[in-house]
């Protein structure tokens, strides 16, 4: 340092010249930011071209979500409301806790049953270890739990995911996306597709048709409880459009006629075997 | 829930909350909160905690003697970096004594790390020094890599040495505009905020995200260089040491400047050493102490650099060691750009990954100084223990060694020149 | 009653209230003069939504002041703490009246106007450091302790510094010294020292970066004005800015001629015309100072309290009394 | 990338290894090097005779703590207090192991060694409970100091509200009770 103040002159020059100098800020609304390519900050909900909601709730961004931010809820083509995250945000935490602080008793869980359902455990196990404990096997012990039960007991569910350490969400998700049951449900479930290539490809018609072949609508079931007949957009048959599913299995791509057959083949499925366990 | 006699008014639910509170703290045997009724109002008494001293340490700073007063400087403060609190006894102005009050950002990283997978430990890592986010995920996943016995291709350690001096230099630019705006300088802290836009900008091409990068994998990294961030990289390259030294002709003549941080808080070798202060801190007070030449990591060994350190140990030494450590990062940029293979960017790893089960420790060099990983794997997806070294957290430590006998005012200036993050420190 | 007495009140009362309708426009001139200078040199842009270029950014401000809640603390001394704000800002608002802005536009020409502008600036501090006591809180008593001590310890070399200029001009009216720049050229030439001593403690009295040891926001949070909100904190940034304006038509006043033009220009004019003249040169000079001390806040960080008291006492008066005695000599010598 | 590729350090760590035992001979347990580690295992009792000792020993001279770091073996075994060391001299971080017991859980502070192992041990305090019995200043540092619990210890679970709901633990990755980890047992801990 030689002559004092000299630093600050410095200072003051360089101020007093950027005073004139082009300016760095971005005006925003008017001037927007160049987006990198690989931008990873963009959310986008998207409407297909039915004006409807192109998330179907199959919760795989929040399985990939690393810091599991992300909570969703929804239906699932049985029309169940579905809910991924963390449990306790909602249902379990919130509502005992606000009924205590109104000073009343704290209300059960809104729908006990499902916690309470009785699982073989080692049977669980034993079908896990059965396919290797491995996750690719994870359908393959759904069927077999599904087999069992007749759907996919929550309790089941837990089970895998710790036998197998799976992440739960990850379990929980593959169990809503194919033809498995979370609910325990009468009869065969007929799905019929009515994603966008289907309705196209004459979805709407096979419904109608199925809902003369079977006497009921869309979500009712039949009076002696061997079917029910449900919509959704999550068959995934899009190669083999217009599809329905019975259960597990896809059918198509179908007409009315087919589509009746197959029902009815079905139904005479069931029925001899009814009749066979009955003689 | 409490009695209220019915003739009683009906409290409101802020009085409610404090009678359930006492009888709570009664049933508890803890000692009653102190109402703030006239009787116990002082300014003396403002910031005692309201229950008798743990320790010795505490003790001793919560006593008060005739003319001496604390002073809560945060959590809220306009200048304390962060959410920290320093409850500083001052008599008049001078400072007595000083302790750092920690926790307002806790989050439990450590924990939550410790409940996740190997891979997603590194999104959580990301916000802890959040001004040196590659440098966080750098440690776990060198920690990992060992863990787990496998080497990163050449490429990503080389991308990876790239971004993490980006990083130094962006972090240690900021470091100059925060010492200054501590001492009243508004403009430093913006021109420094040009040249961290245009690496964050940087970083965003090549990562796709502008601060918690999330960018580092175990076994290489998310992505190879694009075109984007290499024009980008080009074109900072070309006016960076412009940008920098148009910050230092602000700050480093200024006599105000010199005036306030020659010869303050200096801070010998030894006591350094002693006290846990690591990286340009450090090094500022003689001691060539550098992670990447003392224990060489990543590709630091085929790189050729000298560990720069000044003598004096005050603020204004560590000033300059940042500067100093500014255009080594910028000269190092240069041979990473020179010697860059081709090749993979990421070695082959399943989506979950399963350590045999065995310790891990990985350190590195982050702008704040020591960063080191422990990790110990019981062979299952998640670390059994995972541990982190937060160098700013080591360094606060110096505040009550170097504040006593110095102004309030000093306080922050003394603290910027530490430079330390709270994201770091409360993990 | 007498006319001329009448006449003179009239005259009075219609001036301060001009003065005081004139003080909240120049609060808001160098408020947005602070924010968009400050940005430029910042390499930003500044406020330049509202109005064409943003010109009216201040004015917003200032009515968002005062729509703002207006608390008080629950321990604050209530009656103090109410006052503190009016305090600050009459002490600026009365200065004022003596700033010769054009001749004939003078509120109170009067001979001892510059002993009385000092007399009433030194008011300001009373305010500052009842704000700082009635706040209840520790910066604000801090910050007003260092107000105190600040303003006290400038007020000695400020006035040295003009005494020097005042022995030269023989007389303690501005106007009359301004008559006298006219004959013998701006004391500026005269009193180069004179003009140090009290540009540097002109800045440390109005509390001016680098000197802005009350406010410090990075030690004190605002110092005094910590508790204050809505329109009481209004009036006390209406008078720190004004107070701005203030000293640097005083320092125009002293050392740059007041209302007398520079060399090529006529120096002044007769009649109405010379008034618009004179206010033209004045308020031109006048804001190139504001225009100085926004760019110092710009640039300069902030010197530590003891520095600045050391510099009051060990430089500053020591180099004012240097100066005076010097001054002396020369007056007595060559009989100026 | 090949797996685990042979770092040089082993090799120059040897030295080290031939120091250590020299030293400190039977004290020593689960003397052992990693890639760029040497670690071995002491009585939480003996450990200020051993640290003066690495610290001081002009052969040895670990000058620096790098890391000061505790760890939870679970309900039925020890708590483990982990030193990291550096030394100019050798090429190797050093790694010293001291066990706790969790029943008891104390060890002496190194504060008088390192003042900045203060931190260290505040942060183990409160997240472990792991008493440094002649530390001035044993305070929580990061709970507020009406905490009671400690929160790093494997056996803590959080006492939330959905824990007396019958969804007690919704995300069994926070219930560590309901983990079989059985499987991964292999002697290591």
């Amino acid at each position: 340092m030689s002559i004092p103040g000299s630093g600050i002159a410095k200072g003051m020059a360089t101020t007093f010249r950027n005073f004139f100098a082009p300016k760095v800020t971005r005006q925003y609304p008017e001037q927007r930011p160049e987006i990198p390519d690989r931008w990873r900050g963009r959310l986008d909900l998207i409407y297909d071209p039915f004006g409807e909601h192109k998330c179907e709730v199959c919760f795989q961004c929040a399985q990939v979500c690393p810091v599991e931010a992300i909570d969703m809820s929804g239906f699932d083509s049985e029309g169940n409301r579905i809910r991924y995250g963390m449990q306790e945000i909602y249902d379990e935490r919130r509502d005992p806790n606000a009924y205590r602080r109104a000073g009343l008793a704290a209300r059960p869980m809104r729908n006990p049953a499902r916690w309470d359902e009785a699982v073989d455990t080692p049977w669980v196990d034993a079908t896990i270890d059965g396919y290797g404990g491995r996750p690719e096997a994870l359908v393959a012990v759904f069927g077999a739990v599904q087999d069992r039960y007749g759907y996919l007991p929550e309790r089941a569910l837990r089970r895998i995911s710790d036998r197998t350490t799976i992440h739960w969400a990850q379990v929980f998700g593959a169990a809503g996306l194919g033809g498995f049951r979370l609910l325990p449900a009468g009869g065969h479930v007929v799905t019929v597709c009515v994603c966008a290539s289907c309705r196209f490809a004459g979805g709407p018609a096979l419904l109608a048709a199925l809902e003369d072949e079977l006497g009921i609508l869309a979500g009712e079931e039949t009076a002696d409880g061997a079917f029910s007949l449900a919509v959704g957009t999550d068959v995934g048959a899009g190669s083999i459009s217009p599809a329905i599913r019975i259960d597990t299995l896809v059918y198509g791509p179908l007409d009315a006629d087919k589509a009746r057959h197959v029902v009815h083949e079905r139904r005479r499925a069931a029925d001899q075997a009814t009749a066979g366990a009955t003689a | 829930m409490t009695k209220l006699d019915p003739e009683t008014r009906i409290p409101d639910p802020i009085e409610l909350d404090a009678i359930e509170e006492a009888r709570l703290r009664a049933a508890a045997g803890l000692a009653p909160i102190r109402s703030s009724t006239p009787e116990y109002a002082g300014f003396d008494q403002v910031g005692i905690p309201d229950r008798p001293p743990q320790t010795e340490r505490e003790r001793e700073v919560y006593s008060l003697e005739e003319g001496e007063m604390l002073i809560n400087m945060g959590p809220q403060h306009p200048s304390t970096h962060g959410v920290m609190r320093l409850v500083v006894k001052v008599r008049g102005e001078i400072v007595v004594d000083i302790d750092p009050v920690l926790g307002y950002l806790h989050r439990g990283i450590e924990k939550l790390c410790e409940n996740a997978t190997y891979t997603t430990v590194l999104t959580y890592v990301d916000p802890m020094d959040y001004l040196a986010t590659m440098h966080n995920e750098h440690a776990p996943a060198i920690a990992f890599e060992k863990l787990y016995g496998i080497r990163p291709p050449k490429r990503a350690e080389y991308i990876r040495a790239l971004v993490v001096e980006l990083e130094r230099v962006s972090s240690h630019g900021l470091m100059m505009g925060f010492l200054a705006l501590d001492m009243g300088g508004l403009t430093p802290i913006l021109y420094a905020f040009i040249n961290r836009d245009e690496i964050v900008d940087m970083q965003s091409a090549i990562s796709g995200q502008r601060m918690l990068f999330n960018f580092f994998r175990v076994g290489g990294v998310n992505f190879d260089t694009n075109d984007e961030f290499l024009s980008r990289l080009g074109t900072w390259r070309g006016h960076v040491l412009k940008n920098i030294e148009m910050n230092e002709r602000m700050i480093t003549d200024n006599e105000i400047f010199r005036a306030r941080t020659i010869n303050m808080g200096t801070l010998s070798g030894a006591d350094a050493i002693s006290l846990g202060v690591t990286g340009p801190n450090l090094r500022a007070s003689g001691v060539p102490f550098d992670v990447r030449k003392a224990h060489p990591y990543s590709i630091y060994h085929e790189l050729e650099f000298d560990v720069i350190t000044q003598q004096s140990g005050d603020s204004y030494a560590r000033y300059l060691q940042r500067i100093a450590e500014i255009k080594q990062s910028i000269h190092l940029i240069d041979q990473i750009m020179d010697k860059m293979p081709h090749g993979p960017v990421q070695a082959q790893v399943p989506g979950i990954i399963r350590p045999k089960p065995g310790r891990a420790y990985a350190a590195i060099e982050s702008p704040r100084g020591l960063y080191s990983v422990y990790s110990i794997s019981d062979g299952g997806p998640n670390p059994y223990r995972f541990r982190m070294r937060d160098p700013s957290f080591i360094s606060l430590q110096a505040m009550p060694k170097l504040m006593p006998g110095r102004l309030v005012a000093d306080t922050m200036a003394i603290m910027a020149s530490l430079d330390p993050v709270m994201g770091g420190v409360d993990k | 009653m007498d006319f001329e007495l009448l006449l003179g009140l009239g005259r009075f009362v219609l001036a301060t209230t001009l003065l005081l309708l004139l003080t909240v426009p120049t609060a808001f001139v160098v408020i947005q003069m602070e924010m968009k200078i400050i940005a430029q040199m910042n390499l930003r842009f500044g406020p330049n939504r509202i109005g064409p270029k943003g010109i009216f950014q201040s004015t917003i401000h200032g009515f968002k002041v005062l729509a703002k809640e207006d608390t008080v603390p629950d321990q604050a001394d209530r009656s103090t703490f109410t006052l503190a704000p009016w305090m600050v800002f009459m002490a600026a608002a009365m200065s004022m009246l003596v700033i010769p802005f054009a001749p004939g536009a003078i509120a109170a020409d009067f001979n001892i106007g510059i002993v009385y502008f000092f007399a009433v600036l030194g008011l300001s501090v009373v305010g500052l450091l009842v704000a700082g006591w009635a706040s209840y809180n520790k910066y604000s008593l801090l910050g007003g302790l260092r107000s105190a001590a600040q303003m006290v310890s400038y007020e000695i070399p400020l006035t040295l510094s003009i005494v020097g200029a005042v022995v030269l001009a023989g007389t303690l009216s501005f106007s009359e010294l301004i008559a006298w720049q006219l004959d013998h050229g701006w004391l500026l030439m005269w009193q180069p020292i004179g003009l140090g001593i009290f540009y540097v403690s002109s800045l440390a009295e109005v509390n001016r970066t680098p000197f802005d040891m009350v406010e410090a926001d990075s030690e004190l949070v605002a110092g005094p004005f910590t508790e204050y909100s809505g329109m009481r904190f209004g009036f006390f940034f209406f008078a720190e800015y004004v107070a701005l304006f203030i000293m640097s038509a005083i320092l125009v006043s002293l050392f740059f001629g007041g209302w007398l033009a520079p060399w090529p220009f006529p120096a002044q004019l007769g009649g109405f015309a010379g008034t618009l003249y004179g206010i033209f040169w004045f308020f031109l000079k006048t804001y190139i100072f504001v225009f100085i001390a926004v760019w110092l806040r710009a640039t300069l960080p902030r010197v530590r309290v003891d520095q600045l008291m050391g510099m009051a006492w060990k430089v500053l008066l020591p180099l004012a009394l240097v100066n005076l005695f010097i001054t002396a000599i020369a007056v007595v010598v060559f009989d100026l | 990338m090949g797996r685990r590729r042979a770092l040089s350090t082993p090799a120059l760590a040897g030295s080290l290894v031939r120091l250590l035992t020299e030293r400190f001979g039977s004290d020593l347990r689960d003397l052992g090097t990693d890639e760029d580690t040497v670690e071995f295992t002491i009585d939480g009792a003996r450990n200020i005779e051993v640290l003066t000792a690495l610290r001081d020993d002009p052969d040895l001279d670990f000058f620096m703590l790098a890391d000061e770091a505790a760890v939870d073996y679970g309900l039925d075994a020890h708590f483990e207090v982990v030193y990291h060391l550096f030394s100019w001299k050798h090429p190797a971080w050093l790694r010293v192991r001291a066990r706790v017991d969790r029943s008891d859980p104390r060890i002496e502070t190194i504060t008088h060694l390192w003042e900045g192992a203060s931190f260290h041990e505040r942060e183990m305090y409160d997240m472990m409970g792991i008493v440094f019995t002649g530390n001035r200043d044993l305070r929580r540092i990061y709970m507020s100091p009406d905490y009671r619990s400690f929160p790093q210890r494997r056996d803590f679970v959080l006492p939330d509200d959905a824990a007396d709901s019958p969804a007690a633990g919704v995300n069994p990755l926070e219930r560590p009770e309901t983990w079989d980890l059985s499987r991964f047992g292999d002697g290591s801990r």
